[in-house]
C-alpha cells in the first residue's frame, strides 16, 4: 500500500479551523497535500449526511473540525455539533462504518501548527488503513442507473 | 373493554369528539384501526394483546385531524408518542382526548396532556431483554462484522416506507428521502440507498423514538431496523441521561450541555 | 499484592541498603516484591549521550520484560532509572514509528502498559494511608528532604510533584514523625555522575547542600536516589575538606526512615552500611 | 446555463512557485459552465481586477471564481470588483490556493492537482449561488469601552471628542489602571500620575462620557451597530449623588489592616476606601468582603460619622442595560503571581518583590513615600538584584513570549534606585536587552554608563535566604558561564506580563477569539491590529499582548478611529448570509412541519413561529420563520432540520452538496 494516497475531505468552520489553517499557511508550515477543505460557517452547520456523501464520492477519510468548546463564534454551534457527533459516530460504528476514518478535532484560529499536525497524523493513519473499499463497493454498484447530476 | 366502548359512545353522542381512534377486528385474525365517527361504531372497538400498532401515527394525519377533535385509545407507547408529538406542537389538548389503557388493561381518561405525561413518567423506557442481548452481540462484533450484518440485513429492503408510515414520529410532510434538490438519499433500493435511508431514519429518530417497535412490526421483510433506534436510545441514555418524552420539550438532540462528555475529539 | 521491582545497578552494588530497605518496608506492608527477571542496564547516564535509540531500547527492554512477566506495576527506587524508564514510555507513546523500530531491535513485544512508580509514588500509593496506625517509633528528628535533580524532572513528562519546590517527601516524613526543615537546596545538583571523575566538584556542590541543611538545623538528610546518597555520604571527606569543617550529619533513604518508624530492625534496613554513622 | 470565469492568481511567486498556475487555469477552462479562465500575476492589483471586470462585461459572466489567497483576506476586494462590473457580489467565490495549498505543500504534481481540485469545488458550488442583497441595519452611535486604564481612557476621550457617546466601565473603584501605580515612566522619567490624572479628570467631566466604576460586563447580545449590553454596577454601599468625598468615613473606619491593591499589598487600606488620593471618582466604596458590618453584623461607624448620610448598607448591585454600536476592549494585563516561582522564593521571602511592587516603593505616593525601603524591616537595601525574564521567554513556565516592557522598566528601576540610594549597588540579570523604541536604547545605556548599574548576562537559578540576606545564585554567560552568587538585600522580579484572570470568560461573552496565552486576538497580526474577528469589537492596549504606554495609547487612538469610522454611517450593510425557512405556493405553503425543534437549537433566539393563514384569515398552521435582524448565520438549525426546510444563504444544501460531489470527480 506504499503508493496509496488517501483522499481526505475536511469539513471545517470558518472562524476557527479555517482561520487556523490559514495561519498554517502564513507560518509556512508544510503538511500532507491529501486534504481538501470545505468551508462552513460553523460546525453546527455541518450536516451528517454530507459525511456519508463524502464516503459515497470516494473519500478514504473525513476530518471535521471547529472551535474549541466555549470558543464558538456563534456561542454554541460547536456544542450542538458535539452532541450530534457523539450520536452520529456511535451510529456509524454500530452500522459498521469505519469510524477510524472520521477524525474530529477542535482547532482554534491560533493553532496553525496543530492543524498541520492533525492533518499529518490523519493522513498517516488513513494511509495505514488503506482505501475505504467497503463503502466504495456499495456506492459503486447501483441496481439501476437512475441518478442524474442535474 | 366495555368501559372503552361505553365511553367512546358517550363522547361521540355528545359530540365531545368527532372521531375515536381505536382497534377493531380485521381479517385473518388480525386487528385493524377503527375510526369511529358515529356512536354505533363504538361497539366495534376492541382491545386485546393483538393490538400493538401505534395509533398515534394517525393523529398527525391531515385527513383525520380535519374531522375535528379526536379521542384515541392509547396504550403506554401510544401515550408516550402523544407526549412527544405534543412537545413538537403536533397535537394539543384542543384537538386530542386521550383514553389511556394501562399496562393492566385499565381504562383511564385524561382531561389534560400533563396528566398523560405524569402517567407515562411512571414507567421507564427499557429495551426488551431479547433485543438488549442482540445489541450486545452486535457491539461485540468487529466493525467489519457489523458492516456485513447490516449490508446483509438491509439488502432485502424494497424501500416501501412502511416503517415510515407506521412511525408516529415520521409525520413530516416532506421527508428528507423525498428531497431531490439535491438528492440526499439515492432513490433506488440498492445497498447504498438502503443504508443511507435507514441511517437517516435512525438519526432523525434519535432522542425522539419511544421504542414502540411499530416500524419493525410494519416491515414486510422483517428487517430488524428497530435495533438502530434501540441502539440510539441506549446511547442517548448513556451519554445525556434521562430518556422520557416531556411536554416542556427538553429535546435531547436540539439542546446541549457545555460539559457533554466525549473521548474522540482531538 | 505483588509489585514488580527494577533495582538497577546501584541497588545491587553501592546502595544495597536502599534495596534492602525497600524490600523490608514492602514486606512490612504485605507487598510482595518481585524482581524483573533478566533485567538490564537502564542506560543512564551514558546511553542518551551516545545514541538516542539505544537510550530508549534499553529501558524499553526492561518494560517489555515486565509486561511479559505479568508485572503491571513496577517500582523503580533509583531516580535515574525512574527517569529513563518514564521518559522512554513517553517517547514511545508519542511516536509509533520509533516504537516499531525499538520493538524490532529488542525482539520483544512492547505495549507500554506497565506502570512505573518511583519510590515516593509507591509509598504514597500503598504505604502512606496505612502508616498512621503503624508508627511505633516516630522518627523524631529535624530532617532535610533532598530530592535531587532527576526525581521530579523533566516535569513535562513526569508530571510529579512541584518541579522547583517539591513537597511530597516532606509530607511523607511528617507522617513518619519527623519535622522537615524549610531549606533552599532541595533540587540543587549534588554532582551526580561526577562522583568518580571529578570528586572535588562533588565536594563543592554537595558541600553547599550539606551546609544549608545543617545551617537550618537538620539532624538528618533524607534522599530517594542512590546517586544523591553516595555523593552526600561516601564523599563526605571531600565535602568536609571543601567546607573546612567536620560535619557528621547522616544521610538516610526515605525507606529507611519509614522502616525505623514502623519498628524495623537497624540491620534489616542496612543502616550499618553508611559511611557516615547513623545512630538511632 | 452558467457562464463562469476562473481567475487564477500567481500572488507574485507565493502561489506560482509551488503551483503550476497556467495548468490550473487550463484545467478550469475545461469544466462545464466555465467560459473563461486566465492566470495573472497579481489578481488583487488594479490591472488584475480590471481583467475580472472586463471579462464580466465582455463574456457576460454569471459567476466568478478567484483562485488566490484566503477568502478571509480578499473576499471583500473581489466581491467589490464584481459589483463594480455589474455582477452581484455574492456570485463571486474564492478558492484558497495560497494559505491552504501553495504555502503548505512542496512544489509538485500533487500540489497543482490539489489547486485544480480546490478550483473545481468552487466552480461547482458557484453554479448554485444566488444573487443576494446586503441587509441594512441601523447603527447605535454609542461606544462601550471596557477597562479604564490608560488605553481605555484614551479610547474614551478620542471617541467622545468625535461627538459620539461613550460608556466607560471599570472594575475597580477608580479609573487609572496600572499607569496610576507607576512611579516614573521610561524613557523620560516623568511622573506617571502627573501626566495621567489630568486625563482621568477629563474623562469624568466629559459630557459625552458616562463612567461606571466598580462595574463589569454582565452579558452582550447582538451584532455590530446593534449590541445590547448588560452592565453590572457592583454596589458601592454609598449614595454617590449625596457623598461629597470628604473622606471622614475613611479616617474613622476601624478596619485599617487590609492589604491595599493599589500598593500591591505593600501598604494597607480601610474597608471603606478610595484606592488612591487622586482617584476618579473620588468617592469611597465599601469592600464588603472585609467590612466588619458585613462580616460580623456590627459597626456602622462610617454611617454614624458621614455628614451627608450617604452610606447605604442595603444597596444592591444594579444592572444597567445599554444599546451599543461598538466596543473597545481595554482590559489590560496582570503579572504572574507568587506560587509561580518557588525557586525564587517569591511569596516566601518578603524582600523578593515584583516590578509593580517596586513601582509603589519608588512612588512618592507609595507606602514609603518614595524611599526605597525593603518590606521586611524597612531598611534601605544596599544591594539590590533585578531579575529580567522572571517567567517570560521560559518554555518550562509555559510563557515562551517576551513580556516586552520589562527590559525598559528594569533599567528605570535600577536608575531610580541609584538616584535614591547613592551608596547602593544594583545588579540586573538579563537574557538580552530589548530596547527597541524611540530613546529606549539610550536610556538603558544611561543606566549602565552614567548610573553604574551592573548588568550581568545570565539567568538566576535560585534565590534563598540566609542570615538575613537573599542569596542569589546565577551564572554570567559572558564570563564562560561562571557561577555568580550575590548576597542581596532585596530582589525585584520582572514577572511576566500575562492576560487577566477572567480574560477567557470575557472573550467568550464578547465572542472574540483569544490566543493560547488568553490575550485577545487581533483580526490580522499586521493589517488589523486593533480589530477583532468579531465586527464592531476593537482592542486597545495590553489586553492584546504586553504593551508599554505609548503603544497602548496609539492602539487606543487607532481603535477610536475605527469606531468613529463606523459611527460616521447611519446604516450598516450586513452580509445576507443568514438562514431562511422556505415558503411555497398554496396548498403547501412551506415544507416546514412546525416541530420547532430549531427554536431550541438556535443560539440567537432568531427563530419564531409564524401563523400561516388563508385568504379568509383562518389559521392553516404554524411554521418556523427566521428573523433576519437576529440571525447571525451559523446554520445550526439548518443541519438539524429533518425536512430540510431551513437553508442558509451562501452555504445552501445545493452549494455544499455540489462541493462534496465535486471533490474527487473530474467533471
Amino acid at each position: 500500500m506504499a503508493d496509496f494516497e488517501p483522499k481526505i475531505v475536511a469539513f471545517v468552520c470558518n472562524w476557527c479551523t479555517y482561520a487556523g489553517a490559514d495561519l498554517t499557511g502564513t507560518s509556512r508550515i508544510k503538511y500532507a497535500s491529501n486534504v481538501r477543505i470545505i468551508r462552513f460557517p460553523c460546525t453546527g452547520r455541518i450536516d451528517y449526511m454530507l459525511l456519508l456523501k463524502a464516503f459515497d464520492e470516494g473519500a478514504d477519510g473525513i476530518m471535521v473540525s471547529g472551535c474549541h468548546p466555549n470558543d464558538c463564534h456563534y456561542t454554541s454551534g460547536n456544542f450542538h455539533a458535539r452532541r450530534r457527533w457523539i450520536m452520529f459516530r456511535s451510529l456509524c460504528d454500530f452500522m459498521g462504518i469505519d469510524i477510524r476514518r472520521i477524525i474530529f478535532s477542535w482547532v482554534s484560529a491560533a493553532e496553525g501548527a496543530r492543524w498541520a499536525d492533525i492533518v499529518n497524523t490523519t493522513v498517516a493513519s488513513i494511509r495505514e488503513l488503506g482505501p475505504y473499499d467497503e463503502y466504495r463497493k456499495i456506492a459503486a454498484k447501483p441496481i439501476m442507473e437512475v441518478e442524474n447530476h442535474g | 373493554m366495555d368501559d372503552l366502548r361505553k365511553r367512546a359512545k358517550e363522547l361521540l353522542e355528545t359530540s365531545a369528539v368527532k372521531v375515536v381512534i381505536g382497534y377493531e377486528d380485521g381479517s385473518g385474525g388480525k386487528t385493524r384501526t377503527l375510526f369511529a365517527e358515529k356512536p354505533e361504531d363504538a361497539a366495534r372497538l376492541i382491545f386485546d394483546s393483538r393490538c400493538v400498532m401505534n395509533l398515534a401515527a394517525y393523529v398527525t394525519k391531515r385527513e383525520i385531524k380535519e374531522k375535528g377533535r379526536m379521542a384515541i385509545a392509547a396504550t403506554l407507547p401510544v401515550m408516550r408518542s402523544i407526549i412527544q408529538l405534543a412537545s413538537e406542537f403536533q397535537v394539543s389538548n384542543d384537538n386530542l382526548l386521550v383514553l389511556g389503557i394501562t399496562p393492566e388493561s385499565k381504562l383511564l381518561e385524561f382531561t389534560d396532556l400533563s396528566e398523560v405525561e405524569k402517567f407515562v413518567h411512571q414507567y421507564q423506557i427499557e429495551i426488551e431483554a431479547r433485543n438488549k442481548e442482540m445489541l450486545e452481540k452486535l457491539e461485540k462484533m468487529t466493525p467489519a462484522g457489523r458492516w456485513k450484518f447490516w449490508t446483509d440485513e438491509l439488502s432485502p429492503c424494497i424501500k416501501c416506507y412502511a416503517c415510515r408510515a407506521a412511525c408516529p414520529m415520521c409525520y413530516c410532510s416532506r421527508c428528507t428521502v423525498d428531497f431531490n434538490q439535491p438528492q440526499w438519499i439515492p432513490v433506488p433500493s440498492h445497498q447504498l440507498g438502503n443504508l443511507e435511508w435507514h441511517f437517516m431514519r435512525a438519526v432523525h429518530l434519535t432522542g425522539r423514538c419511544i421504542d414502540c417497535n411499530a416500524c419493525f412490526n410494519a416491515c414486510p421483510l422483517a428487517i430488524p431496523l428497530n435495533l438502530l433506534t434501540k441502539k440510539m436510545i441506549e446511547d442517548v441514555k448513556a451519554n445525556f441521561g434521562g430518556y422520557q418524552p416531556t411536554l416542556t420539550g427538553e429535546h435531547l438532540m436540539s439542546t446541549y450541555k457545555p460539559d457533554d462528555k466525549e473521548n474522540f475529539i482531538q | 499484592m505483588t509489585l514488580g521491582f527494577y533495582p538497577g545497578c546501584s541497588l545491587k552494588g553501592s546502595s544495597r541498603e536502599y534495596a534492602e530497605s525497600v524490600v523490608a518496608v514492602a514486606k512490612a506492608f504485605d507487598i510482595e516484591i518481585k524482581e524483573i527477571n533478566d533485567w538490564n542496564c537502564c542506560g543512564a547516564t551514558a546511553a542518551h549521550n551516545l545514541n538516542r535509540e539505544l537510550s530508549l531500547a534499553l529501558p524499553a527492554r526492561i518494560l517489555s520484560l515486565a509486561e511479559k512477566q505479568g508485572l503491571n506495576e513496577i517500582v523503580v527506587p533509583c531516580a535515574a532509572c525512574y527517569s529513563r524508564l518514564t521518559v522512554t514510555k513517553f517517547e514511545l507513546a508519542k511516536d509509533p514509528e520509533l516504537r516499531k523500530k525499538i520493538v524490532a531491535a529488542n525482539g520483544l513485544e512492547y505495549s507500554g502498559t506497565a506502570e512505573v512508580l518511583n519510590i515516593i509514588q509507591m509509598l504514597n500509593k500503598y504505604v502512606t494511608t496505612k502508616l498512621e496506625g503503624r508508627v511505633v517509633k516516630p522518627f523524631d528528628h529535624k530532617v532535610a528532604c533532598y530530592y535531587g535533580c532527576l526525581l521530579v524532572r523533566p516535569h513535562a513528562i513526569l508530571k510529579f510533584d512541584r518541579e522547583e519546590d517539591p513537597q511530597l517527601m516532606d509530607e511523607l516524613m511528617l507522617k513518619a514523625g519527623a519535622t522537615p526543615v524549610d531549606w533552599a537546596f532541595k533540587t540543587e545538583c549534588c554532582g551526580a555522575g561526577l562522583s568518580v571523575s571529578r570528586t572535588s566538584s562533588v565536594g563543592r556542590l554537595s558541600g553547599k547542600i550539606i551546609r544549608d541543611a545543617v545551617d537550618r538545623g537538620a539532624e538528618a538528610m533524607i534522599v530517594a536516589c542512590p546517586m544523591c546518597h553516595s555523593n552526600l555520604d561516601m564523599r563526605r571527606g571531600a565535602i568536609n575538606s571543601f567546607l573546612g569543617e567536620k560535619i557528621s550529619i547522616p544521610v538516610l533513604y526515605v525507606t529507611q526512615v519509614i522502616g525505623l518508624a514502623v519498628g524495623l530492625n537497624f540491620k534489616t534496613l542496612g543502616l550499618q552500611r553508611h559511611f557516615v554513622n547513623v545512630t538511632v | 446555463m452558467s457562464k463562469i470565469g476562473v481567475f487564477v492568481c500567481h500572488c507574485g511567486e507565493n502561489i506560482s512557485s509551488t503551483v503550476d498556475c497556467a495548468k490550473v487555469a487550463e484545467a478550469a477552462g475545461k469544466y462545464d459552465g466555465v467560459t473563461f479562465s486566465v492566470a495573472y500575476k497579481y489578481m488583487c492589483s488594479d490591472p488584475g481586477q480590471t481583467i475580472i471586470k472586463n471579462a464580466i462585461a465582455e463574456k457576460g459572466l454569471t459567476g466568478v471564481v478567484v483562485a488566490s489567497c484566503s477568502p478571509r483576506m480578499h473576499e471583500p476586494t473581489f466581491r467589490k470588483a464584481c459589483a463594480e462590473a455589474g455582477l452581484n457580489p455574492y456570485m463571486c467565490e474564492m478558492a484558497n490556493l495560497r494559505e491552504h495549498c501553495s504555502w503548505v505543500h512542496e512544489k509538485g504534481e500533487e500540489t497543482t492537482q490539489k489547486a485544480i481540485d480546490l478550483v473545481r469545488v468552487l466552480v461547482e458550488k458557484i453554479k448554485y449561488n444566488h444573487s443576494l442583497n446586503p441587509i441594512k441595519v441601523p447603527v447605535t452611535k454609542t461606544a462601550l469601552v471596557i477597562g479604564g486604564g490608560i488605553a481605555g481612557i484614551q479610547a474614551s476621550l478620542d471617541i467622545a471628542n468625535t461627538g459620539h457617546k461613550v460608556i466607560l466601565i471599570e472594575k475597580d473603584p477608580s479609573i487609572g489602571g496600572h499607569m496610576s501605580q507607576l512611579s516614573e515612566t521610561f524613557p523620560t522619567l516623568d511622573c506617571s500620575q502627573c501626566i495621567l490624572t489630568p486625563r482621568m479628570v477629563e474623562v469624568a467631566q466629559h459630557p459625552n462620557i458616562t463612567l461606571y466604576t466598580y462595574a463589569g460586563l454582565e452579558s452582550l447580545e447582538g451584532f455590530i451597530g446593534n449590541f445590547k449590553a448588560k452592565i453590572r454596577k457592583k454596589s458601592k454601599s454609598i449614595d454617590e449623588k449625596i457623598c461629597t468625598g470628604c473622606g471622614l468615613c475613611i479616617t474613622k473606619c476601624p478596619n485599617k489592616k487590609i492589604p491595599s491593591e493599589f500598593n500591591e499589598g505593600l501598604g494597607n487600606r480601610t474597608a471603606i476606601y478610595v484606592p488612591f488620593p487622586q482617584a476618579v471618582p473620588n468617592k469611597p466604596v465599601i469592600d464588603r468582603i472585609h467590612c466588619t458590618y458585613y462580616t460580623k453584623g456590627k459597626c456602622r461607624i462610617c454611617e454614624k460619622v458621614c455628614p451627608t448620610q450617604a452610606i447605604r448598607f442595603d444597596q444592591e448591585d444594579q444592572i444597567v442595560e445599554a444599546e451599543i454600536g461598538a466596543i473597545v476592549i481595554a482590559t489590560g494585563f496582570t503579572v504572574k503571581q507568587p506560587d509561580f516561582f518557588p525557586e525564587y522564593g517569591y511569596g516566601k521571602y518578603p524582600d523578593v518583590i515584583t516590578g509593580l511592587q517596586f513601582e509603589r516603593l519608588a512612588s512618592a505616593s507609595g507606602p514609603t513615600l518614595g524611599e526605597i525601603r525593603r518590606p521586611s524591616d524597612g531598611k534601605i537595601p544596599q544591594k539590590i538584584v533585578f531579575v529580567a525574564c522572571a517567567g517570560s521567554r521560559d518554555q518550562a513556565k509555559g510563557i515562551p513570549y517576551c513580556s516586552k516592557i520589562c527590559c525598559m522598566y528594569i533599567a528605570k528601576h535600577a536608575m531610580l534606585y541609584q538616584h535614591k540610594v547613592h551608596s547602593g549597588k544594583s545588579y540586573v540579570f538579563y537574557m538580552d536587552i530589548r530596547a527597541g523604541g524611540k530613546m529606549y536604547e539610550e536610556f538603558v545605556r544611561r543606566a549602565i554608563e552614567d548610573d553604574g548599574v551592573n548588568y550581568i548576562r545570565g539567568r538566576i537559578s535560585r534565590i534563598y535566604e540566609k542570615n538575613g540576606k537573599l542569596i542569589v545564585n546565577g551564572a554570567d554567560t559572558l564570563l564562560n558561564a561562571m557561577p555568580v552568587e550575590i548576597e542581596a538585600d532585596m530582589v525585584v522580579l520582572a514577572t511576566a506580563g500575562v492576560a487577566n484572570e477572567g480574560a477567557e470568560e470575557l472573550a467568550q461573552k464578547l465572542h472574540v477569539s483569544y490566543d493560547p496565552y488568553h490575550f485577545f486576538a487581533e483580526a490580522h497580526p499586521k493589517l488589523k491590529p486593533v480589530e477583532t474577528n468579531t465586527a464592531g469589537i476593537f482592542l486597545a492596549g495590553a489586553c492584546q499582548a504586553p504593551r508599554d504606554i505609548p503603544e497602548s495609547v496609539a492602539m487606543a487612538s487607532g481603535a477610536s478611529a475605527k469606531v468613529a469610522g463606523l459611527f460616521s454611517q447611519d446604516e450598516l450593510t450586513r452580509e445576507p448570509l443568514i438562514a431562511v425557512v422556505n415558503r411555497q405556493p398554496a396548498p403547501v405553503y412551506s415544507s416546514c412541519v412546525g416541530c420547532f425543534l430549531c427554536i431550541s437549537a438556535c443560539p440567537y433566539q432568531a427563530i419564531e413561529k409564524e401563523e400561516l393563514r388563508n385568504r379568509n384569515g383562518d389559521l392553516i398552521r404554524s411554521v418556523a420563520k427566521v428573523n433576519p435582524g437576529l440571525c447571525q448565520g451559523c446554520g445550526t438549525c439548518v443541519a438539524f432540520c429533518r425536512t430540510k426546510s431551513i437553508d442558509i444563504q451562501g452555504y445552501t444544501h445545493e452549494q455544499v452538496y455540489s462541493e462534496v460531489m465535486a471533490l474527487f470527480n473530474e467533471f
